[in-house]
């Protein structure tokens, strides 16, 4: 037994199982506050620490609320409905949360005190880290049908057939969003990936690139059932769909889970597109790498918390059709242009022609979601009213 | 208001329609009330195209006494007798002259109350239709759909009816100034 | 394959059959907006068959308001639709007024018109709040329209003492005059309202998703919702003209100018009903500011009697509340006491098209139709 | 079904204003903060400030002293039991919509106010578990000697006696009810001393008349009393002191 390699991998997961539980946390407060302000409220502000045992306390902005709301949980009766598969049941949420802290490890968490010779972080990262990450995340359907085929009651089976089409449909956009940059750095590794655009070469800021990391942020909000897509949860229509059966401890590990693949595919997204660790300063500090990338993760959750606050959600077809006559085109189309595109800029580099092709690239992408759009569009549009007497 | 509407081509059509005129309703047959309706819904003079308002009444049987001066000035009490029946009762509209209301009786007995459904006529009876069904008692031959409606099904009489008696106080709750304290305090509440 | 081909055939005769998922939405369900329940039978997610079940809110109202005086059914109005008291307390004024002849002076109708337009803004606001909750937009429209609905809240009790349950009409006027300073107050309100209405078009109906889920979804053709009687924005969302503020003419709305929108007819589908009224709502401010220019001071009661007595007579007093025609229906038997005593309900009958609507459609689409017919459980249930 | 458009954007816009604008804007924010005391306890009663803090908190609690919640029994300055103004006509207790008044009237008499004597309420409960706040016994009132409270803060463990008022919970002295409710407690005492100096003034003149003719006045007491029978079944029969007719007119306008 290496106990070297022991304590390098208790170096490199105590942080990930530290940072990210903390991070929801936190997550949930600013959601919160962030919705709250949104919606113009107040939100949270009165839970705060008690300083004696006898009154006193600071409230800081309510940032009491998680570690209320999880003794809550944590207290809450565990409800499980007669009939239900008291087995599936369980697991359910069990197996909601594992993948997801699983996926954490892949991403290109620099550490600063994982920077030596031996890297131990290099035991996650796996030449095939991307692929890796697609392949465990889908579990996660899994567990979300588990649950709503387990809790014996039609609104969870609702939610867990539709979890299903929706998590399997939007897959296919994401992972060909993601062959994109593969296919550029021409490796699976996450590590080779965030070195490839070390500097300023973050890979958003081509045209395909864009293209890729817009549709795949789009199916990264279906895939974790955030608003717009959160047709699985769907309170008005499903009452909670897969989780309407869970309560209490139960119902936290799935809200964990959901976070936690929240900040795992935002990872991947930072990682795959926005540069990873890179940011201004990072050659000087390395250790600024880490505050990069988990301030860009963040960046990503504020989006994901400011559309919620937003939008209405879909219809199951309307989210259906997006995926299958929208996102898949244009991500398929996504790969043929980045080819192009990169092969004739590399071949042209520094030269007007590369800016041509930059440009048409742009042109043609933004022309095919257009067209794209107009195909699927049914006549929806403003209609004017008229006026009686 | 918007205008009314001259009653008087009803009586020429259908001899057997009355008018009452003390309220200023038109009392139709049981047999004739669909006819009635189609003929005041498709006649190009009424359109009555929106019947508003449909609702039973139970008339149990009464007497008012009037007091009238009579030419000598002294007062005079008058009896009116008024049977017992049951009315069901449209408002009419129409929304492409936008006249209206015509108000139309179906007249009923209470032993036997049966009346014709105008749901066919106008799709807006069908819920109203069920809700006197449910609360009055009154059959309508024709619904389509006819249940209790506000009630749950296992109810029993129609509590609308002036004569109806409320059952057994199932709900009971201790109010302190009440007959139900009262009823609970000679033990004829159970629970 | 081919060697599986008789198993395949075996399964497919019986056992691969499915059967209709029958789901009961309500009574407790997040949107059915009250106790209301729809029976739907569900192929997928299509909506295969709808039943509306009524009744658990019922109390008997009417059989209540035909054994106390008519003035003591009035705060029971106030109950109906508990969103728009204002309006049933008019409705139910009119209808008893039509018994006895009373005189209602110039500055009770004034306030009878700023309060059930006042009215009209807090219903039509939260329902669009409502709607797009339904939508599923995480209640931040609902929070602005709610927002908005407090101030005017602030006024009703301001007026009248409490917020929603006002009880503020009498017959022949109005219980008692408004508070010195309520009229600028009501005047700055109505004011800044069209800014918020800016801000909550541009939040909602330019919204790509909103035009997709709604348009297209739950049509209503205007030959049916004429025959349903069905009545107020719903109906003129499906291309009728025809609002009772202009038709009757009731209290002083002939001095007022102001347009009643509706849609060309060709759908009359959720979207409609929304915009339909989105648009209103800018008709009553119309209304509110001149009705505001308009007020002078001077009694609010008529010289009614201490006793409300009428002789032997009927009457029925309609109003354009905010959900439809609100009607009461009275039959006076020459003593204090309403012999009959109906409710026309709006939202009630509004709802005999709700399985029309909705069969075909996906179980999302029945949610948001529920939305847009507007119902409160108060008044369908009575 | 489209997701590109300016519409998500511009909703996004109108979101992010609004959340940006919490911040600085005061109107935007739909809640307040809930009127905490310095010593960080919930008022006891909304009515039970000092007028200064009433004002103060005005801008933060709900009640406002136009709000109404639950009725009170009204007693001039002095002992409350000898100063009550409700004289157990029972006119609000039939009145009641819900029927949530309960009164027993007293077996004797009793002066108060140098007003003749007269009956007083040897029980009075309002259930407040029933009332509804709608005010309709406020409006009956020929005495004003009932107005509505704005105590909100009612909540108790037992669910029915708890929330049964007895008489000595439901009196208040006018100025009480002057603090809760300037306004309308100014209104009604002016019209109250109005209505007095009338009936003084008629008292006089009809002291006068009566001087003149007694026939007169014995016409005219009959006229009265066959314009009561007309007034039907609403009149309060049992009311000792059968108030003057124009204080009911003035009741029913306010």
């Amino acid at each position: 037994m290496n106990w070297e390699l022991i304590g390098d991998i208790l170096l490199a997961t105590v942080p990930l199982l530290v940072i990210f539980p903390s991070m929801f946390a936190l997550t949930t407060w600013v959601e919160r506050k962030a919705l709250a302000r949104i919606q113009n409220r107040i939100g949270p502000n009165k839970v705060g620490v008690p300083l004696t045992p006898y009154g006193g306390r600071l409230s800081l902005f309510g940032l009491g609320q998680p570690a209320a709301d999880g003794i809550k949980m944590l207290f809450k009766e565990n409800i499980v409905p007669t009939g239900a598969d008291r087995l599936f049941h369980l697991l359910a949420p069990i197996l909601s949360l594992i993948p997801a802290m699983l996926v954490l490890c892949f991403l290109p968490l620099e550490f600063p005190w994982l920077n030596g010779e031996q890297n131990s972080v290099k035991a996650f990262m796996l030449d095939g880290a991307v692929i890796f990450f697609f392949a465990i995340t889908g579990l996660n359907t899994l567990a979300v049908f588990m649950a709503g085929w387990a809790s014996r009651n039609k609104y969870s089976l609702l939610g867990g057939m539709r979890a299903i089409a929706q998590m399997v449909s939007y897959e296919i956009p994401l992972v060909l969003s993601a062959v994109v940059v593969v296919m550029i750095v021409g490796s699976l590794n996450a590590a080779e990936i965030a070195e490839a655009q070390a500097g300023w070469n973050w890979y958003v800021f081509q045209p395909w690139g864009l293209a890729a990391f817009v549709i795949f942020f789009i199916a990264a909000l279906a895939e974790t059932n955030r608003s717009p897509f959160d047709l699985p949860e769907a309170e008005s229509e499903i009452i909670a769909g897969y989780f309407t059966e869970y309560s209490g401890f139960k119902f936290a590990l799935f809200f964990l889970g959901e976070y936690i693949a929240m900040f795992a595919i935002s990872g991947l997204a930072v990682t795959l597109f926005l540069g990873a660790g890179g940011g201004p300063g990072v050659e000087a500090l390395p250790w600024l790498k880490v505050i990069w990338f988990l301030a860009k993760v963040c960046i990503l959750i504020g989006v994901m918390i400011w559309l919620r606050g937003t939008l209405p959600r879909l219809r199951v077809d309307q989210l259906m059709g997006f995926a299958w006559k929208f996102l898949l085109p244009l991500s398929i189309l996504n790969i043929f242009i980045a080819g192009f595109a990169w092969h004739a800029k590399n071949a042209n580099e520094g030269t007007a022609v590369s800016v041509i092709v930059w440009v048409s690239a742009l042109i043609t992408l933004y022309a095919a979601a257009k067209g794209l759009d107009r195909v699927n569009r049914a006549k929806v549009k403003p209609r004017a009213y008229q006026y009686g007497e | 208001m918007s205008e009314a509407i001259p009653h008087d081509p009803v009586l020429q059509q259908f001899p057997e329609v009355e008018w009452e005129e003390e309220f200023g309703t038109l009392i139709v047959p049981t047999t004739k009330a669909t006819e009635v309706a189609i003929w005041l819904r498709d006649d190009h003079a009424f359109r009555l195209d929106y019947c508003s308002n449909v609702t039973g009444i139970d008339y149990l049987n009464r007497e008012f006494k009037e007091k009238v001066k009579n030419e000598e000035g002294k007062t005079e009490t008058i009896i009116h007798k008024d049977p017992a029946r049951m009315e069901v009762v449209y408002h009419l509209y129409s929304m492409e002259k936008r006249t209206g209301p015509l108000v139309m009786k179906q007249r009923t007995t209470r032993e036997k109350p049966e009346a014709q459904s105008l749901t066919p006529v106008w799709r807006s009876c069908e819920l109203q239709e069920r809700e006197i069904y449910d609360l009055f008692g009154i059959n309508f031959t024709g619904h389509p759909d006819q249940r209790r409606i506000l009630m749950w099904d296992e109810f029993e009489g129609h509590p609308m009816r002036k004569d109806y008696v409320e059952p057994f106080d199932y709900e009971w709750e201790p109010t302190p100034h009440d007959e139900i304290l009262e009823k609970h305090q000679k033990g004829k509440v159970i629970f | 394959m081919t060697a599986a081909a008789p198993n395949y055939e075996l399964i497919q005769q019986d056992d691969l059959e499915t059967s209709l998922l029958e789901v009961s939405m309500g009574p407790h369900h997040p949107s059915t907006h009250g106790v209301f329940r729809m029976d739907v039978k569900l192929d997928g997610e299509t909506v295969v068959d709808l039943k509306p079940v009524f009744g658990y809110l019922h109390r008997n109202h009417e059989k209540l308001a035909e054994s106390m005086s008519y003035l003591a059914s009035m705060p029971f109005t106030d109950r109906l639709d508990y969103f728009n008291s204002m309006t049933n307390n008019w409705a139910y004024a009119l209808a008893a007024e039509q018994l006895i002849e009373i005189e209602i002076p110039e500055r009770a109708e004034y306030l009878r018109v700023i309060m059930s337009e006042l009215t009209r803004l807090v219903n039509h606001v939260s329902l669009v709040g409502f709607f797009v909750n339904d939508l599923g937009a995480l209640g931040t429209p609902l929070l602005y329209a709610f927002r908005e609905r407090e101030k005017i809240l602030d006024l009703f009790e301001q007026a009248s003492g409490a917020r929603m349950m006002c009880n503020y009409f009498r017959f022949g006027g109005l219980r008692c005059d408004v508070p010195e300073g309520w009229l600028d107050r009501t005047r700055e309100v109505v004011d800044r309202f069209p800014k918020f209405l800016d801000e909550y078009e541009k939040l909602l109906c330019e919204n790509e998703i909103i035009l997709s889920r709604t348009q297209d979804v739950g049509n209503l053709s205007k030959e049916l919702a004429i025959s349903a009687g069905i009545t107020g924005p719903m109906l003129r969302a499906s291309g009728v003209n025809y609002d009772i503020r202009k038709v009757d003419n009731y209290g002083i709305y002939d001095r007022f100018k102001f347009r009643v929108p509706y849609s060309k007819g060709e759908v009359g589908d959720c979207y409609d009903r929304f915009m339909v009224r989105m648009l209103e709502m800018r008709e009553s401010i119309e209304i509110l500011k001149q009705a505001l220019d308009g007020i002078e001071s001077g009694p609010i009661m008529g010289n009614a009697g201490k006793v409300f007595k009428p002789a032997k007579a009927e009457a029925y007093g309609r109003v354009e509340a905010p959900k439809g025609e609100l009607g009461f229906y009275l039959v006076a038997d020459g003593t204090t006491q309403p012999y009959r005593y109906r409710v026309r309900p709006p939202s009630f009958i509004n709802l005999t098209v709700l399985q029309d609507m909705c069969i075909g459609q996906q179980v999302a689409d029945a949610v948001i139709i529920l939305g847009s017919i507007d119902i409160v459980l108060g008044e369908v249930d009575r | 079904m489209s997701l590109l458009g300016g519409g998500i954007f511009k909703g996004m816009a109108v979101t992010l204003r609004n959340f940006v604008g919490s911040y600085f804007d005061k109107e935007r924010l739909t809640t307040k903060e809930y009127a905490w005391r310095n010593d960080d306890k919930l008022p006891e009663r909304a009515g039970d400030y000092p007028k200064e803090e009433a004002e103060q908190l005005s801008d933060t609690t709900t009640v406002t002293h136009y709000s109404r919640n639950f009725p009170m029994l009204l007693h001039d300055e002095g002992e409350p039991m000898d100063t009550v103004r409700c004289v157990a006509c029972q006119i609000c207790e039939r009145e009641c919509p819900p029927q949530c008044i309960y009164i027993e009237k007293s077996k004797d008499k009793k002066e108060r106010g140098g007003n003749k004597a007269q009956f007083y309420p040897a029980t009075f409960d309002i259930d407040v578990s029933v009332c509804m706040s709608c005010q309709i016994c406020v409006e009956v009132c020929p005495f004003d000697a009932i107005v509505m409270n704005s105590q909100f803060e009612l909540s108790t463990p037992d669910r029915f006696g708890g929330l049964l008022l007895r008489r000595d919970d439901l009196l208040k002295s006018n100025d009480y009810y002057h603090k809760i409710h300037p306004e309308e407690a100014a209104a009604r005492d002016k019209r109250i001393a109005d209505e007095k100096a009338a009936k003084e003034a008629k008292k006089k003149a009809a002291e006068e008349a009566k001087k003149k003719a007694a026939e007169a006045k014995a016409k005219a007491e009959a006229k009265a009393k066959a314009k009561e029978e007309m007034g039907g079944i609403e009149k309060p029969t049992e009311t000792p002191d059968t108030p003057p007719a124009d204080t009911k007119k003035e009741g029913n306008a306010e």
